[in-house]
């Protein structure tokens, strides 16, 4: 039978580990027009419930919400994709599971030509606001000026959405999104795709508690052992980790 | 200040007594050494210039406003604190613009005190309003709202509504200047007949007319005192006061 | 390019999950303007109250809840107040900071209600002998009403879009879904032309609630003239 | 765990990005209320104009502007109206957006404003041969402002904290910017109350400013009384 | 409905002409077939139950409401659409309930039609207003708002705002049921110096003194109709209808 790593204590609410997501983010975590949750992250959870013999609920938040949740107590941790960096890593104990770079996209019927990131020099481009892609474009832009180019006009949107409504209105010259979300769009035809690979970073779920993110962190790795961990990622056209290299938490974590 | 309390032999009589009654608002005084009785059944008619502290009075004889200094019995209960409901109770209002609550019909308005206050079964408070609405003579206005009668009709359903609580003295505060000419006329005729059917009433009216007619007593304020206390025939006859005949030559054009 | 997709349109003007929040949305205003028309109401009777200090607390409370973000007093009740040990569901915590929020507005309006009621209908029941309570329930309240209504109108107009910020202690409304569904396939304009339409159905609900109470409450004042 | 970083919060307080941020809101915002004055104003007047057609323009154009979200009409003025060859920046988009929106809501303050101001001073300004523009901006607004005030405080109180909504089409105002602050130390409630602070002292600014409009524009009123 | 042009060689003495007018509201009709000439430096009273048009009339003759039917002239300019203007600029009026602009001071209240509708300059309109303040004794009060002054002096500072513009006519509704009794009397000894010099004035009063003593006509309406147009003395001294003997009876108690 499966017995629960996991102490009672350990948890905000004894009996299941609560993860908000904020799914908005397609492949990563969307809706479907039912309202059903889908993608990567949903379905690496539901793999992990039964390695940890606990139940996960998964608790649908938006974002500026998460943290203060987590620091409060009123949740376990987030499962939505976030980035990790040192100042998150620690506040939380952070478990990259996954790799993700960001690719600049242009409206399919414009004729704008962006070879490479510094092509980006002197034009507007959209990101969703407070995340990993306006950090990075705006060190990016930073970059750009002290080699003597023009900076780069960033705007920041609500969401991808956001970001691609205003690319397809013309407000913005390109935009700067997640890879996958990139290739989500491209599919779609709504854009194509003109640099691809720019700042690679680690997705990564965060926790509160020790023992819950150490217990998640196993049981992704008897996925990777077994091939779940790969058979997800390929499903949803998503990087793992590098071969070799085994999930584990990356940080000092809460002191 | 003195503090005379009434000679228990002679308080019967009286329906309300005032002694040295002072009210201040902030450093105005509006009424200053006010000294009155007046007998049960008994009829007076209060006048003066504006600002002389005709309404600032019968207000303070019901408790809306709160005397500073003084004493005020009415129908023997002193107004105190802890006795300001009971006082309430002995007396009736009617305001210059009626203050009919306009939202309610007529009957409402009539019905509302007697069945919140005094716990009148509905049918029998109806009946009684209806009376009392025939009494002033506007029965038939009774399913109306305020606003669909006539100022006259108005001010005698406001009278009647004061009925309704059965108050032993009647507090009146100009009630027909807001009127219609036409309309005065059917007012005073109704006060007239509470008049007569020994009601003690307390009137600030300029109609002089009635005060002649009706009256037992006039009272001439004038800068929050009271001037002259006089029957009516020797206060428009013979007033005393330099202020009382200068008042009577601008009111009676 | 075909921008506007009317299909898609329609499709998310019959589609559950939006419909689903459109329940949320309703149910979040209709409790936040009850609740804080409760709360308002007790506000609004301590700001006229005859002693200061009572003014005062009243006034702290309409400053502080009219003048702070309703985002910011979500994410406080929602993760600041367990540190006091009151731990309340995303939900509770929702409809908490709605009803606090709405009363501090309510309460404004609520009083200058009253301050329109003339002296007069005051002066008139306490003369009857009517009591506080029924003075205040059956002569001033139903007076008073009468002219709040419109400025009610536009706070349950605010209220229907402000509850959206509930999205971030985890409540998912109609603008909250709206955003989620547009993920899926990126047709934004479609998806929030689909949530406005709801968004005028309510509102237009309200103008049919507004209309007979306006004329119900005005029933007996005169047409015309002042 | 140390839930409220005292120094932090200090910090945050003292931060020019954010202090930044006030003045967009500042500016938004006085925009937004000017904007919807004038707007609001020829709003109003349609509405109580004397032609049936007018009427319903005014009405429709409240129906429509209070009854969608801002956010909404934000992103159609921002992503929609280029597909009409009109493309408009975001902080014109943004302007253009919140007048839109609060002429509505203040075209409503003001028609009640004109309603409360008895027929008597529109008969006298007639009966005195006042030019129709005298009648209003001598006789008529000025009357009328004196009861929009306390409605007007409210709305523009609401305003100050909508303007965040400008973040959907990338204006930076506050609450965007305390937001882009959470993601440096992930300090949510510090960063949170900061705003919060700096919203109430906008807050208690305009009651500085009120309070003196309303005893000018009253100072000719009696006091108490009815 | 007759269309009587009036002769040449009379219209000069006639300050206003009434011909066959009518004023309906909806289906209520509230002036039927009204006649009536003023003359030049003629005051005129109008009195009559509630509701019988007597403002109605007053209304139609500067403009306020649009008559129906027939034909109105004032100082020989007939009532038209597009001359409407004109014909305002030679009537003053002054209400019931003063209508004094409260946001202004007295002296602006005195001077804003002047200078706006006439370009007066500020200081010539202002020695205009202190002029007539004078003229009818409140010019200390220049500097005060209307809510600081009592009634009667509010009412005499809108006759003085309406002479600022220099009527031909004045109109006046009910200019003193609004007042207190005591100051009745300087409104009356204001319109009575007016009437002396030889405005010309039509009076919508219920003050039967000042019909009695200044008016050359008194007119009696009834449901929207005059019913009869006597010199003083016989109408109060022989009523011709029965309604105006009830009418006169009621508002002389
Ligand atoms: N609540 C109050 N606060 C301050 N002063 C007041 C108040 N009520 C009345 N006064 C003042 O007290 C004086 C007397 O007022 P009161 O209303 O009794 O006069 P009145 O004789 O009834 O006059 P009127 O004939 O105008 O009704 C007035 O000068 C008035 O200004
Ligand atoms: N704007 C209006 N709409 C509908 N009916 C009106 C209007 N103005 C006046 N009336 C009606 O016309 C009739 C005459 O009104 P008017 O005001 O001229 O009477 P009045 O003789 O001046 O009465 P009062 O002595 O009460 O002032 C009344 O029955 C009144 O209800
Ligand atoms: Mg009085
Ligand atoms: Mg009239």
């Amino acid at each position: 039978a499966c017995v629960a790593e996991i102490k009672a204590a350990d948890l905000v609410t004894p009996g299941s580990v609560q993860l908000s997501i904020n799914p908005t983010n397609p492949p990563q975590q969307y809706v479907d027009s039912d309202g059903t949750l889908k993608g990567l992250n949903v379905e690496l959870a539901n793999e992990i419930a039964p390695r940890i013999c606990t139940p996960v609920t998964l608790v649908r938040m938006d974002f500026p919400g998460m943290i203060p949740a987590v620091k409060a107590g009123r949740i376990d941790g987030m499962n939505t994709g976030m980035f990790w960096n040192e100042e998150r890593s620690k506040i939380l104990f952070m478990v990259p599971y996954g790799v993700q770079s960001l690719s600049v996209v242009v409206a399919s019927d414009k004729n704008v030509v962006v070879k490479s990131a510094a092509d980006l020099a002197g034009s507007a481009v959209g990101v969703e606001t407070n995340s990993y892609q306006e950090k990075w474009l705006t060190t990016y832009s930073e970059k750009l000026v002290a080699e003597g180019a023009k900076p780069i006009t960033i705007r920041a949107f609500k969401t991808a959405t956001d970001v691609t409504g205003a690319l397809l209105a013309g407000q913005v010259d390109s935009a700067l999104l997640i890879d996958s979300v990139a290739h989500t769009l491209v599919e779609k035809g709504r854009v194509r795709e003109s640099v691809t690979g720019l700042g690679e970073n680690r997705m990564s779920m965060a926790f509160r508690n020790k023992a819950v993110a150490e217990a998640v962190v196993k049981a992704l790795a008897s996925m990777q052992e077994d091939g779940t961990y790969k058979k997800l990622f390929d499903k949803f056209g998503l990087r793992g980790l590098p071969a070799g290299q085994v999930v584990a938490i990356v940080g000092p974590g809460p002191q | 200040m003195k503090t005379v309390t009434p000679s228990a032999g002679r308080a019967g009589e009286w329906a309300v007594r005032m002694e040295a009654v002072y009210k201040r608002f902030g450093d105005f005084t509006a009424l200053r050494e006010v000294d009155l009785t007046v007998k049960k059944g008994e009829t007076v008619v209060i006048c003066g210039p504006s600002g002389s502290g005709k309404s600032t009075l019968i207000r303070c004889v019901n408790g809306t406003e709160k005397h500073d200094d003084g004493l005020i019995y009415v129908n023997g209960i002193e107004m105190t604190k802890a006795n300001v409901d009971k006082v309430r109770r002995e007396t009736g209002m009617v305001f210059q613009n009626f203050n009919l609550f306009p939202h309610m019909t007529i009957l409402e308005n009539c019905v509302l005190a007697p069945m919140s206050t005094l716990k009148m079964p509905r049918k029998e408070a109806e009946a009684l309003a209806m009376a009392l609405l025939q009494k002033v003579r506007v029965e038939d206005q009774a399913r109306k709202f305020p606003s669909q009668l006539s100022g006259g009709q108005q001010q005698r359903v406001a009278i009647a509504r004061a009925l309704a609580m059965n108050p032993k003295v009647m507090l009146f505060d100009e009630p027909t200047s807001a009127l219609d000419p036409e309309m005065v006329k059917e007012v005073l005729e109704t006060m007239k007949s509470l008049a007569q059917e020994g009601m003690t009433m307390m009137c600030v009216t300029h109609e002089m007319g009635f005060a002649r007619e009706v009256s037992d007593r006039v009272i001439f304020m004038n800068e929050g005192q009271i001037m002259e206390i006089e029957k009516p025939e020797a206060f428009f006859g013979n007033p005393k006061s330099e202020r009382a005949k200068l008042f009577l030559s601008q009111i009676i054009h | 390019m075909h921008y506007f997709n009317v299909d898609a349109f329609i499709g998310y003007l019959s589609n559950w999950f939006l419909i689903g929040g459109v329940g949320v949305t309703v149910a979040l205003t209709v409790a936040g303007v009850i609740g804080g028309l409760v709360l308002g109401m007790g506000i609004a009777l301590l700001k006229v109250a005859d002693a200061r200090p009572l003014n005062w607390i009243a006034g702290f409370y309409i400053w502080l809840f009219r003048g702070t973000p309703l985002l910011v007093q979500l994410v406080v009740i929602y993760t600041g107040l367990p540190q006091l040990g009151i731990k309340l569901g995303a939900v509770e915590s929702a409809l908490l900071g709605l009803v606090l929020h709405e009363a501090a507005y309510l309460a404004e309006i609520i009083r200058s209600g009253f301050l329109s009621v003339p002296v007069g209908q005051r002066e008139a029941a306490w003369a009857l002998s009517l009591g506080r309570g029924t003075a205040f329930w059956r002569v001033i309240l139903p007076q008073a009403f009468r002219l709040m209504i419109p400025p009610l109108g536009n706070s349950i107009n605010g209220l229907l879009k402000a509850t959206s910020l509930a999205s971030v202690i985890s409540v998912e409304e109609l603008m909250r879904r709206s955003e989620m569904l547009m993920q899926e396939q990126f047709l934004t304009l479609e998806v929030y032309a689909a949530a406005a339409v709801y968004y005028l159905v309510l509102t237009t609900l309200w103008d049919l609630i507004q209309r007979p109470l306006e004329k119900h409450f005005g029933r007996s004042i005169k047409k015309g003239g002042r």
